[in-house]
């Protein structure tokens, strides 16, 4: 098990950074160190891409390494796995969550298993950026949570970081992988800052290992990209409440890490799983499952989820009700049976007390 | 002589599938786009149909430009304007009968509101409110749409199945230069032709997508002679004249209306403004392109005919520009006025009735709701 | 709750009928009672289908009803949603589950949302037919499960039949469903029968409720589709372990009928979810999850899945070792903790526990 | 006199998006498919390359007949035949130099072959056995691709890529005329035009797509009418003269090599058997179609030119029939040995290394191996 805090402190030489800043480092760097790393997808040059991450490679690099393809998904994915093919490391970004969709066939048909399919002579080296999920205001189409499609489909690596340091690390490590990563970024997040030094950039754990951000005692908050900080808030606001919370950011969903959640999950005896993606199909229930299956009899209370409704992402004026929050986790970790007086009984009549509570 | 006829050559039948079973050379556009204003062809123009573009031309910039003010006043969360563009818009909301459709891509306000689509409604979307602002079955006008060129087969759906109905229905579906570029334009063209749907396809080029220009997009002689692969007719317009818009439009939708078959119509226009209010177009583009292309109004083209033929009166213009500034304060006194949105709502239309796990979720925003209610009235 | 046992006697007027029968049936009683009830695909009209599900189709109802399309999957699906638009009711055939990817940003960014979108205004009545799932020798893409990425999409309803008499059933309702169904045929069940009588097709319980296939007492299998007989079989081989399994068909898996399943589970105090999808982000994960938030207290172990490795859809010659079968469902039956003895320390080693014995 | 030139006319600069960039009319293809066996410009033809053609194409014609009874044995699970097309597969495995890279469809087995892969790995996958018998980066031949056209923007990615790393290697990728019909053949063909990729698209127009005919499939004059769309070239060819088709190919593989960019080709020929051995052709097509097809078989026709210059001597018949019945016995005897198949190979690929739970998973398995195992050595 790994234990980083969030850095809070400054240290020498590092001033506050952006995710967007550190992201468009890390692509940086990756080119400027290896002359087969690519970067494409829709306005990526000139612009910098909507959001700027790829903002002055095209101009450092050229537009034959930072290239703004024509407006197609599958054609860029599928053109990306033929470079791929050709021993290149294209860094695919698509613009938003929802645009990624058109892509899926490449994804799921051929990405996702070349390897597999030629019995490991054709890797690809293969990321594919997406900005992903709410809370920026954003119109249909532009706040999607569609992790659970990548996690669904095996031989994708599945990443997303919540800090400014994970960014920079696992964008690195994503580019250096010989397998295929999904690296989703946490759109509201982008903005988000810490401390961090450019020029010595923080070592950060591998993909594949969890990270417990927060250590805590009553009940541990299993969570990845945008919730993070949510949950980091929400752990903060239940000290009044008396509750001390463990909050575990699993940076990767594929690989995932068993151990250090399980271990978390063992020591608390109780867990709260939180996503913006909506609940049902939804991440959340793989994590509460296999956390059940492998920690039962430490258990006091079922695992819960906080997620998104069962709905399609809602518009800017009510996206507020829909994303997770600092109460609606707060109100889960209530629902964790507390009370010495728990019987089974209760639990007949629970469909009406999870309605009444909030539990997904 | 074809090789076929070579005396002496072995020669079976050439098999069926040899014959060509279409002739290409009517399919092919024109080599530069056509365009009336400023021929003498103008003459013929209907002068209502010329004060009627007018007047629409001067309230869709009007309309443009109060959008844009708007999100700079934080009313609107994004528009993209078609500033430049109001031309193809016009023409596409006035050529329709009432029982077409059309089929806006999310750039495309203009087009339903020429169409009849109430100018609040329209914005509905981009003010951060509920996807559609309006009933689309009440002005046969789709939701804009935003994933690019995925409206183009529910176009060719919808016409196809008026068809078998029996129905003289036209559904005009529109995209950008950028949206061609797309699996779904391909398919969406493709079916139509081979269903001989009545389909108008209506491309805006106009030079961008975002920030990718057009010679990034295609290396195509023009977005017009993609028709010929399909066996679709191409047109080449000028997309700024739109009294040519209106006429090669009118003809396209006739043409499907009486089993013509689907056309494509490549409208050469140009994005005066940045992508959205939120783009930064001086990252991409020159000044002086721009410019170039300002000397090219859609507007003043027009004006210069309606001069040229002494129908540009005083009263005409001041009518024009009075009916766009009440058409802009209506937009700035309905957009200040808060849009009540109704939490409960997001469980309404996920499904004709809401599943258990649904009526669940609402009970829960419903007690939270509830509590943050209390918990406001005790302070 | 609804018991239905699978019929086994025949009835007056009743044959037996397989479920391709039944599925054409169901398509042809369909259109014959509402003329805007129209079939297409590829292949779909002379051919009737590659299996033949559509057959006589187009020769009764003419090419317009059924209607060969060109060969585009997210046109087909777009032209269904424009179609649907005006009014008719599409029931489009994907050939397979996996060339239903090229269709998945239609399904998703439309399908799944113009209801919503247009605040009920255009539903789209669709329905869209794949032939999924493993166990028939098919080459690469010719047998996948695809059931998770479905689920993951509010506004869907997620149907798979597991007998002849729900094939039938099933489909007339999902065709006659004002929103949009994803209808899974289990392709290895094409040709299984059931005495069934076509001119009195029998009643079955509607889309969203699940069915008690056979009562039990020592555990609920919970499964759905090509896995119901497999836990059938699993079921009467158990009876020589001295365990009387319960098997619920979930029949459709959104909407889930929690009722009918959590009543099961906390009859029997144990479950296992039974699935060819893999298990990883698979349906299994979601299952469990919320079966152990309704029925914590009554689970004397946790809910185990039995489901697909994490990879890609193997090869004909080796499914057979993919496949979730009678062994795999027994052993994790037998892994439910049945001994007196289970302490919470045995858990610490679940891991190593788990990979020798085949909890998922 | 274009609108423009005429006198009087109001007429701003035209903006510099009118000027078409690029001449159509090379594009358009040839109204009727080129051809040159049974013309006299065939005399001209190698008669080394006429002869290399004839012995593949009868080797060919045997891997085709031989595979389809395989599938009869039961040694095969299903096999697309491409009799009558291996005109079109032979020249498409011969045009090639060994750097460059072939992306065959699904039915393409003949050309991998001709291009060197070994006959019986090229068929692991249709007997059953893993997806991909061959190492592609070994004979420079992607996977027989199975959901159609998606290869397409590979072969674009890869041409693309060799090409910015100053290699000189061209992708020839191939399509049915189905296929054409999917989104990725039309992202693929625009990414290759505006890149200029070195790759080259060969459409077998085979007049099936399964069941569904050409004429359900598209509208268009001719597939090679989709070229100028993309401002690619456009070819069409007797897909059963398999000079003609080495000579386009050659041609349009030198073009590529030479920075000419991507060609369009569309071979017209005829898919003779069932879609597969387990279709049932006679459901959708008359044995009319199939005879007029027969009659103008690939091998004849090349065996009508040799004859006609005396290179069809009894020794070139006798060697040919001899090297494909070895190859057919051999292929026989090898696929009658069972493959022995590696369950745990299940988890050696999936990625680089195995994550924590395919570990576990890949226990689990071995540990119901060794216990079947056990249980078969108690017995
Ligand atoms: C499928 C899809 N991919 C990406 C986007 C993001 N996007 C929105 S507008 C736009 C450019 C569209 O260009 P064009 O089609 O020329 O239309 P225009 O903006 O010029 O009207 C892009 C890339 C999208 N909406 N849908
Ligand atoms: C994306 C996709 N959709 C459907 C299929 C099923 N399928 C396999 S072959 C075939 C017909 C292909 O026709 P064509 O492209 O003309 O090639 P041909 O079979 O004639 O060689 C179909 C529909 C597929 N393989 N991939
Ligand atoms: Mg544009
Ligand atoms: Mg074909």
């Amino acid at each position: 098990m790994t234990t980083t805090a969030v850095p809070t402190a400054p240290t020498t030489g590092r001033k506050p950074a952006s995710m967007a800043q550190a992201l468009t480092r890390a692509l940086r760097d990756a080119m400027a160190e290896d002359p087969t790393v690519h970067v494409m997808g829709e306005d990526v040059g000139a612009l910098g891409g909507v959001f700027r991450i790829t903002d002055g490679l095209a101009k450092e690099f050229g537009e034959d390494r930072c290239t703004d393809t024509p407006l197609a998904e599958a054609g860029i994915l599928g053109a990306a796995v033929g470079m791929a093919m050709y021993g290149l490391r294209p860094v695919v970004e698509m613009q938003f969550d929802a645009f990624a969709y058109p892509a899926f066939e490449q994804l799921i048909s051929h990405v996702s298993r070349m390897r597999n399919r030629t019995r490991g002579a054709v890797p690809l080296p293969l990321t594919i950026r997406v900005p992903y999920g709410g809370g920026i205001g954003g119109v249909e189409h532009h706040s999607d949570s569609s992790e659970a499609y990548y996690m669904a489909t095996p031989g994708l690596h599945v990443v997303a970081p919540a800090t400014v340091a994970d960014a920079y690390g696992l964008l690195r490590e994503s580019i250096a992988s010989d397998d295929p990563v999904v690296f989703l970024e946490p759109k509201r997040l982008y903005w988000s800052k810490a401390d961090w030094a450019p020029d010595e950039p923080q070592r950060v754990a591998p993909i594949g290992r969890a990270v417990v951000r927060r250590t805590g005692t009553s009940a541990t908050l299993i969570t990845y990209g945008p919730s993070v900080p949510v949950c980091l808030e929400a752990a903060e606001a239940a000290r009044a409440e008396g509750w001390d919370l463990e909050v575990v950011d699993l940076r990767s969903l594929v690989p995932f890490d068993d151990e250090t959640v399980c271990a978390s999950v063992r020591r608390t005896g109780r867990a709260v799983v939180v996503h913006e993606a909506t609940g049902f199909g939804g991440p959340g229930g793989e994590i509460a499952a296999r956390v059940t299956e492998r920690c039962f009899h430490h258990l006091e209370a079922p695992v819960l989820r906080v997620a998104g409704f069962d709905i399609p992402y809602p518009p800017p004026m009510l996206e507020r009700h829909h994303l997770p929050g600092v109460d609606r986790v707060l109100d889960a970790v209530a629902r964790l049976q507390w009370e010495a007086g728990w019987t089974p009984q209760s639990e007949q009549g629970a469909d009406d007390e999870r309605a009444a509570g909030g539990v997904y | 002589m074809t090789v076929l006829e070579q005396p002496g050559a072995y020669r079976p039948t050439p098999p069926p599938a040899w014959q060509p079973r279409t002739d290409p050379a009517p399919l092919l556009p024109e080599a530069e786009p056509y365009r009336l204003l400023g021929t003498d062809a103008a003459a013929a123009a209907d002068p209502d149909l010329l004060l009627k573009l007018y007047a629409e031309l001067v309230r869709g910039r009007r309309y443009n430009t109060q959008a844009t003010a708007l999100t700079r006043q934080g009313r609107l969360a994004v528009y993209p304007s078609s500033t430049g563009q109001e031309a193809c818009e016009i023409a596409a909301g006035l050529v329709l009968e009432d029982r077409d459709w059309l089929f806006p891509s999310y750039r495309d306000t203009l087009a339903a509101i020429a169409r009849g689509v109430d100018p609040v409604s329209a914005l509905t979307l981009l003010r951060g409110d509920w996807h559609t602002g309006y009933d689309p079955t009440q002005y046969r006008v789709a939701p804009l749409c935003t994933p690019l060129a995925t409206q183009l087969p529910h176009a060719v759906g919808l016409a196809h199945a008026a068809r078998l109905r029996g129905d003289d229905v036209v559904a005009l579906a529109m995209v950008g230069d950028g949206g061609t570029s797309e699996g779904d334009f391909h398919e969406a063209l493709n079916f139509a032709a081979v269903w001989q749907s009545p389909v108008v396809f209506l491309i805006q080029n106009n030079g961008f997508a975002i920030s990718v220009p057009l010679a990034k997009q295609t290396a195509a002689p023009s977005l017009a002679h993609k028709g010929v692969g399909y066996g679709i007719p191409g047109r080449l317009v000028d997309g700024n004249d739109a009294v040519a818009m209106h006429q090669v439009l009118t003809e396209a939708v006739e043409r499907a209306r009486t089993g013509g078959g689907p056309t494509l119509i490549e409208a050469v226009t140009y994005r005066v403004e940045a992508h959205t209010n939120a783009d930064d177009a001086t990252r991409y583009r020159a000044d002086s392109e721009v410019e170039a292309w300002r000397a090219h109004d859609p507007i003043e083209l027009l004006e210069h005919e309606l001069r040229s033929r002494g129908l540009l009166t005083d009263d005409v213009i001041r009518d024009a520009r009075e009916a766009a500034e009440q058409m802009a304060a209506r937009l700035r006194e309905r957009m200040n006025e808060d849009a009540p949105l109704e939490p409960m709502d997001l469980f309404a239309h996920v499904y004709a009735e809401k599943t258990s796990q649904l009526r669940e979720q609402a009970a829960q925003l419903r007690a939270e709701l509830d509590a943050e209610l209390d918990a406001e009235e005790e302070r």
